[in-house]
């Protein structure tokens, strides 16, 4: 059976008002007792204390009743936890694997093998989420605090949790478990959006992502056809300025590279677009550069040439020859995406996408 | 209570040499039963059949070589304290691994 | 018993403070009151180093954004914070200082069991943290006092030296355990049944079992990190097969039992003021030395409460959830018979009891929001933001920490031979609550509205809980300055304190302030027991000592 | 650490016994005391390998036809011949007490050589057995262990360490029965106060009993 998150929500919420509502009770009672004997039995009013050792009926009482009541408290907490953990199968939801690593987190809807460092889901469908993070990178969390959940992404394994958005709008996304330097600016957002919306947004992201990478000109050149760079800077900002710098001046984690120096020589892959695209792709191997192949082959050749426009001398000083461009499209088999796009219907996908939903076992 | 701690305490037990030796054969031959189990398939249950052996060895080994059967009783019930509380770390981590 | 002068050693016999000259005579001692006072300087320290670095802490996150400390420096002092309060004030402050001085005096002896062993105790810890110190010199360490894998076998930062600072200190606690668990056992005044010891002795038998069964499982956890950075034997790395979460594991099965460490003792203190200022006798003595054994015990069953969102399978989550609901019994059980205690008691206000008041205030509010952490559901919430930060500050510095101060508050005159000012005292005490509360409970707030923990920066919507919360921080630190100066000019300046200010019925009491180093020349007189206050008024209806003003 | 734990005299001595040594809180001899501060100590070492168990237990759980493939290359009559050396060595140790109890000095540093020396031929046939494994490549931080499943890697990651951990107490207990040997020699440890012998005896004890774990769970469940 598949529920609204709305009742996870709810579930939560009332599980924390029975908690804090006994809590309060008893919280009152004990400092009210407290204040009224310290006040009665003040040794002015009271001299000599009474003889009293104990009572086992009051012992007995007062160890059964709080028995009592916490195996009640437990079961209205695992009452929300059955919700949670109960997950809907991969046919009847949308699929998002959550990538998180330092400093960002990548959603990646696997069906069309696309990614973005901001989360879109459709309202009203159950969302399942796939949580990874590479094997040496660390512990993140993945927290939505509207939709109270949670789950860890832990190298080696992939924890899953899922949810449900009853109401569009744009809502918190917390890294919880603490992951270094810019731990606290692991933030992103959750758009939940009308199904309508999503299948543009979707359709977007898809069209970027088969657009064959056999137009060398097209990345050649990052303004030909303004496609190239159009969320370049955006994408640098999550996922490079940690630490490199939001201007490139590098040096913010040990041995991250300064964008704007001119010592090209110690680029170790090399300067020109090409050769960063090879960088983002492979990562530098015994560095804590890492390979972003998270990222879609626009996307990588999107940050090339916006860390490229980061030096004074532009992107001049980043030309390649165009046998470049062509070894490194045949080297990553780029041009073969315009077959998978030409064979992947994208209308299709879409309908797999969003209709595979399961709108039969929705209530 | 402060009369167990001290119920045996001016009574010096000497082990006969023999009970030593005798006590070593044992735990020889129970060497050469566990390599003996293990040449035998029996699948799931190896494991368990060589740690039951293992810890016949190791209860021989405590109560003659370490003196236990012939320490005070405090001394049981600290061993008890320490293999029970062992004994519950290895349970409740496997309410975790047993079902992952 | 203060009629029996056979019990007593002459009064003009020469205190333990004054006993020998030299700081050499200070660091070869081994009396065990002149070790508690060498761990008392250490740990008060540390402690003020460590909230300092706190309210640099609460300073940054005064605004969103970056004020003066960046991310990796943030980090630092944050580690730093835990390291120092953990493993440095909060795990060895009552037992090694009030424990120490306390346990063998309360059972009638003149010292622990080993006590060179308890000697070797303190420079354990004294080397443990100076290799911690060490490592801040060295730059600092960013992996948070858990030290969770692979954060910690990744780091660029010096994971080596706190590490093995952890090791070392967890030694100091282990064989402190094991020298206070031989003493109950060995060393008891004759005559003296289990039934007769004072629960604060209870309270530390129980931290010390749990000490020594515990302790060793975090010092192996942290030599396998250790090897994987060094030998790169990684048994927790995911790249070799290893498995993180088994780090949380073994650090936890330790861990987590230590935030017991730390309140158990506490508990012993309350029960010690409750009934002393009650004059009465305390109210189901076995339930409460009981609970105390059954704390540590179920104590040692829950500790994967820490892991509900890490990825463990889910009927390892409903199996800890539903033991950790049962901490809350023996606990429940503690306070419900203090309450009791107090009932018909003939109560005088005076700053020990104000603190034990305090602590129940403190450690009820600490307790039942562990309600929502212990809950499986409200966890996933909570787990990670700003309201266990409250929490576990409520419990361990609310409650812990208070009573760590009133016990000096109860054992100075002991101690030292000297009153301090009880005006300055309450004055402090209400800075500091007020401060406290201010500082902590928006936390509760901020963390159910989703605010993370550990974050150095956050986003504007948080702004009014964190601003609350740095303006209580100073409140708070002025309260405890207060305290703390006012205890420290008592030494000097103070009124004599006579053998027995408070009129208590343990052990303590009836030897000289400050005590010799030879406590009792002959075995104690057991005539009363330790909560029976009878003999105030032996011959008419008014208490025979002379109460103190000061 | 033995040391303090059996040398240190209890400042009030034996409150509790009926013939007291001298007067209240005379420092007296006290090898109860003593032994249970040993027991206490080897609770935590007992703890220590416990958890190396656990985190045994866990890896084997999840990869079980890895460790069955790791345990099917090590050498069995080499791991059952150190078990019996070890035994052995456990025998001669409580010989070597049960010796001093009798006043039979010469006895009982018969046997602790003996025990030392079973104590050597342990680590020799150990180093051997490493020694083999290195030479094929594998060893922890190895290109050739890198390139092997994770599940091995898990295996003999687990095997170094724990081994390894194993075989530093054996080191760490000669040196002490050579150190209590030398007291012995000295009469510092004689039949009136031997607990010195008797906790080191116990640690002894230990490192046999962790052994005992150790060798069917690494060699025997191919």
């Amino acid at each position: 059976m598949i529920l609204a998150s709305r009742d996870i929500i709810d579930s939560v919420d009332k599980a924390w008002w029975i908690l804090t509502g006994i809590s309060v009770v008893l919280f009152i009672g004990i400092m009210t007792a407290l204040v009224i004997f310290a006040i009665k039995y003040h040794r002015s009013r009271n001299p000599r204390a009474a003889d009293i050792s104990g009572n086992t009926k009051l012992e007995i009482a007062w160890t059964v009743l709080p028995t009592l009541l916490s195996v009640y408290m437990f079961f209205v907490g695992y009452e929300g936890f059955a919700l949670m953990r109960d997950m809907p199968s991969e046919e009847n939801s949308i699929v998002v694997e959550v990538d998180a690593r330092q400093w960002a987190f990548t959603f990646r809807y696997p069906n069309a093998d696309i990614s973005s460092p901001d989360m879109y889901v459709p309202v009203g469908k159950p969302i399942r989420c796939h949580l990874t993070a590479p094997d040496d990178d660390v512990i993140h969390s993945f927290y939505i605090p509207y939709f109270r959940t949670k789950e860890d992404c832990v190298p080696g394994r992939t924890n899953y949790m899922w949810f449900q958005a009853d109401k569009i709008g744009v809502y918190n996304i917390f890294c919880a478990e603490y992951c270094g330097k810019d731990h606290a600016r692991m933030v992103s957002k959750l758009h939940v959006v009308s199904e309508e919306d999503y299948r543009k947004w979707l359709t977007q992201r898809l069209e970027d992502r088969f657009r064959p990478i056999d137009d060398v000109a097209a990345v050649m050149d990052a303004k030909s056809e303004g496609i190239v760079a159009s969320n370049a800077a955006e994408l640098y900002t999550v996922y490079c300025a940690s630490c490199h710098g939001p201007k490139g001046e590098g040096g913010l984690v040990e041995g991250a590279r300064s964008f704007i120096d001119n010592a090209t020589d110690k680029w170790k892959k090399g300067v020109t677009i090409p050769d960063m695209f090879r960088t983002l792709t492979l990562g530098l191997d015994g560095t804590r550069m890492k390979a972003f192949d998270n990222l879609s082959a626009w996307d990588r050749f999107a940050l090339a040439h916006h860390v490229a426009s980061l030096h004074p001398d532009g992107p001049g000083r980043s030309d390649a020859p165009i046998e470049e461009y062509k070894k490194l499209i045949d080297e990553f088999k780029l041009a073969e995406q315009k077959k998978v796009s030409l064979d992947f219907p994208v209308d299709e996908a879409i309908e797999e996408l969003v209709e595979k939903t399961g709108s039969e076992k929705n209530k | 209570m402060s009369a167990n701690d001290h119920a045996h305490e001016h009574e010096v037990h000497i082990t006969p040499y023999k009970v030593y030796i005798g006590v070593w054969a044992a735990l020889i031959v129970l060497t050469g039963v566990t390599v003996g189990a293990a040449l035998v398939d029996m699948k799931q249950m190896t494991i368990f059949v060589a740690l039951f052996i293992a810890c016949a060895k190791s209860l021989l080994v405590i109560l003659y070589f370490m003196h236990i059967a012939y320490e005070s009783r405090v001394f049981w019930w600290f061993l008890i304290s320490a293999f029970g509380a062992y004994i519950v770390f290895v349970v409740l981590t496997f309410a975790d691994y047993a079902f992952r | 018993m203060s009629n029996d002068a056979a019990a007593l050693p002459p009064l003009e016999q020469v205190d333990y403070i004054r006993a020998k000259k030299g700081l050499k005579s200070w660091l070869t001692t081994v009396d065990h009151k002149r070790i508690a006072i060498l761990y008392l300087i250490a740990i008060l320290t540390f402690f003020i180093v460590a909230m300092g670095l706190g309210v640099l802490m609460r300073l940054e996150l005064l605004n969103p954004g970056t004020d003066f400390m960046d991310g990796p420096a943030y980090n630092r002092i944050l580690t730093l914070h835990g390291v120092i309060m953990t493993f440095l004030f909060i795990i060895p402050s009552i037992p090694a200082v009030f424990g120490n001085f306390l346990l063998p005096i309360m059972i009638g002896a003149n010292d622990v069991q080993f006590p060179r062993l308890n000697l070797a105790s303190w420079y354990f810890y004294m080397a443990g943290a100076v290799l911690a110190l060490i490592a801040v010199g060295l730059g600092g360490v960013d992996t948070g006092w858990t030290f969770y894998v692979p954060y910690s076998a990744n780091t660029d930062s010096n994971v080596l030296l706190p590490m093995v600072a952890a090791f070392l200190l967890g030694w100091s606690s282990i064989l402190t355990g094991l020298n206070f668990i031989a003493t109950v056992h060995r060393l008891r005044a004759p005559g003296m049944k289990w039934g007769d010891m004072p629960l604060f002795v209870w309270g530390l038998y129980a931290t010390s079992w749990i000490a020594v069964l515990a302790t060793p499982v975090v010092g192996i956890t942290l030599i396998l990190v250790l090897m994987e950075r060094f030998l790169g034997i990684g048994i927790f790395n995911a790249a070799m097969g290893g498995d993180p979460l088994l780090f949380q594991h073994m650090f936890w099965i330790y861990s987590h039992p230590a935030v017991y460490v730390m309140v158990l003792p506490a508990m012993g203190v309350v029960s010690e003021i409750i009934p002393a200022f009650s004059r009465k006798k305390i109210f189901g003595y076995w339930f409460i030395a009981v609970s105390s054994m059954a704390i540590a015990a179920i104590g040692s069953l829950v500790w994967a409460h820490h892991m509900f969102t890490s990825g463990m399978a889910d009927e390892g989550r409903v199996i800890f959830s539903f033991l950790t609901f049962f901490v809350s019994v023996p606990s429940a059980v503690k306070v419900f018979n203090w309450l009791a205690t107090i009932y018909k008691g003939s109560i005088k206000i005076d700053p020990p009891m104000l603190f034990a008041f305090g602590f129940i205030f403190m450690f009820s509010i600490g307790g039942f929001t562990g309600l929502m952490n212990a809950s499986l559901s409200t966890d996933i919430h909570i787990h990670d933001t700003a309201f266990v930060v409250a929490h576990f500050h409520y419990t361990m510095f609310g409650s812990t920490g208070l009573m760590f101060f009133a016990a000096m508050h109860y054992w100075w005159p002991k101690m030292f031979g000297r009153m301090y000012s009880f005006k300055t005292a309450f004055f402090g005490f209400g800075l500091f609550f007020i401060g406290f509360n201010l500082l902590y409970f928006p936390l509760f707030l901020a963390g159910l509205a989703g605010m993370p923990r550990r974050y150095q920066d956050y986003l504007p919507e948080y702004h009014g809980y964190h601003a609350a919360s740095t303006i209580g921080s100073w409140i708070m630190v002025v309260g405890l300055m207060i305290l703390f100066i006012n205890l420290i000019v008592a030494i000097w300046r103070g009124k004599k304190a006579p053998m027995n200010p408070w009129g208590g019925a343990t052990l303590e009491w009836q030897i000289p302030s400050p005590p010799p180093t030879h406590q009792f020349d002959a075995a104690p007189d057991l005539t009363h027991g330790p909560y029976d206050y009878d003999f105030l008024y032996e011959d008419e209806d008014q208490p025979k000592e002379t109460e103190v003003k000061a | 650490m033995s040391d303090s734990l059996s040398a240190a005299p209890s400042a009030t001595g034996d409150a509790h016994a009926d013939d007291h040594h001298g007067h209240y809180g005379v420092p007296g001899y006290d090898p109860i005391a003593s032994r249970m501060g040993m027991w206490l100590f080897l609770f935590t070492e007992l703890l220590l390998f416990g958890a190396l168990f656990i985190a045994f237990a866990a890896y084997l759980s999840k990869y079980p036809t890895y460790f069955a493939e790791g345990s099917g290359s090590l050498n069995v009559p080499v791991g059952a011949f150190n078990t019996v050396v070890l035994l052995t060595s456990s025998l001669t140790m409580a010989l070597a007490i049960a010796a001093l109890q009798r006043g039979d000095k010469n006895l009982s540093i018969k046997m602790l050589n003996a025990t030392v020396l079973f104590a050597g031929v342990f680590c020799v046939i150990k180093a051997f057995e490493w020694g083999a494994k290195i030479e094929m490549g594998i060893y922890p931080g190895s290109a050739t262990l890198a390139a092997m499943d994770q599940g091995k890697q898990a295996f003999y990651n687990m095997y170094y360490t724990m081994t390894g951990f194993h075989a530093l107490h054996v080191i760490i207990g000669a040196g002490l029965i050579l150190w209590v040997k030398k007291r012995t020699l000295d009469d510092r440890v004689n039949p009136k106060r031997l607990v010195l012998m008797e906790n080191i005896g116990l640690y002894w004890h230990l490192v046999d009993l962790v052994w005992i774990f150790l060798f069917p769970l690494y060699y025997l469940i191919a």
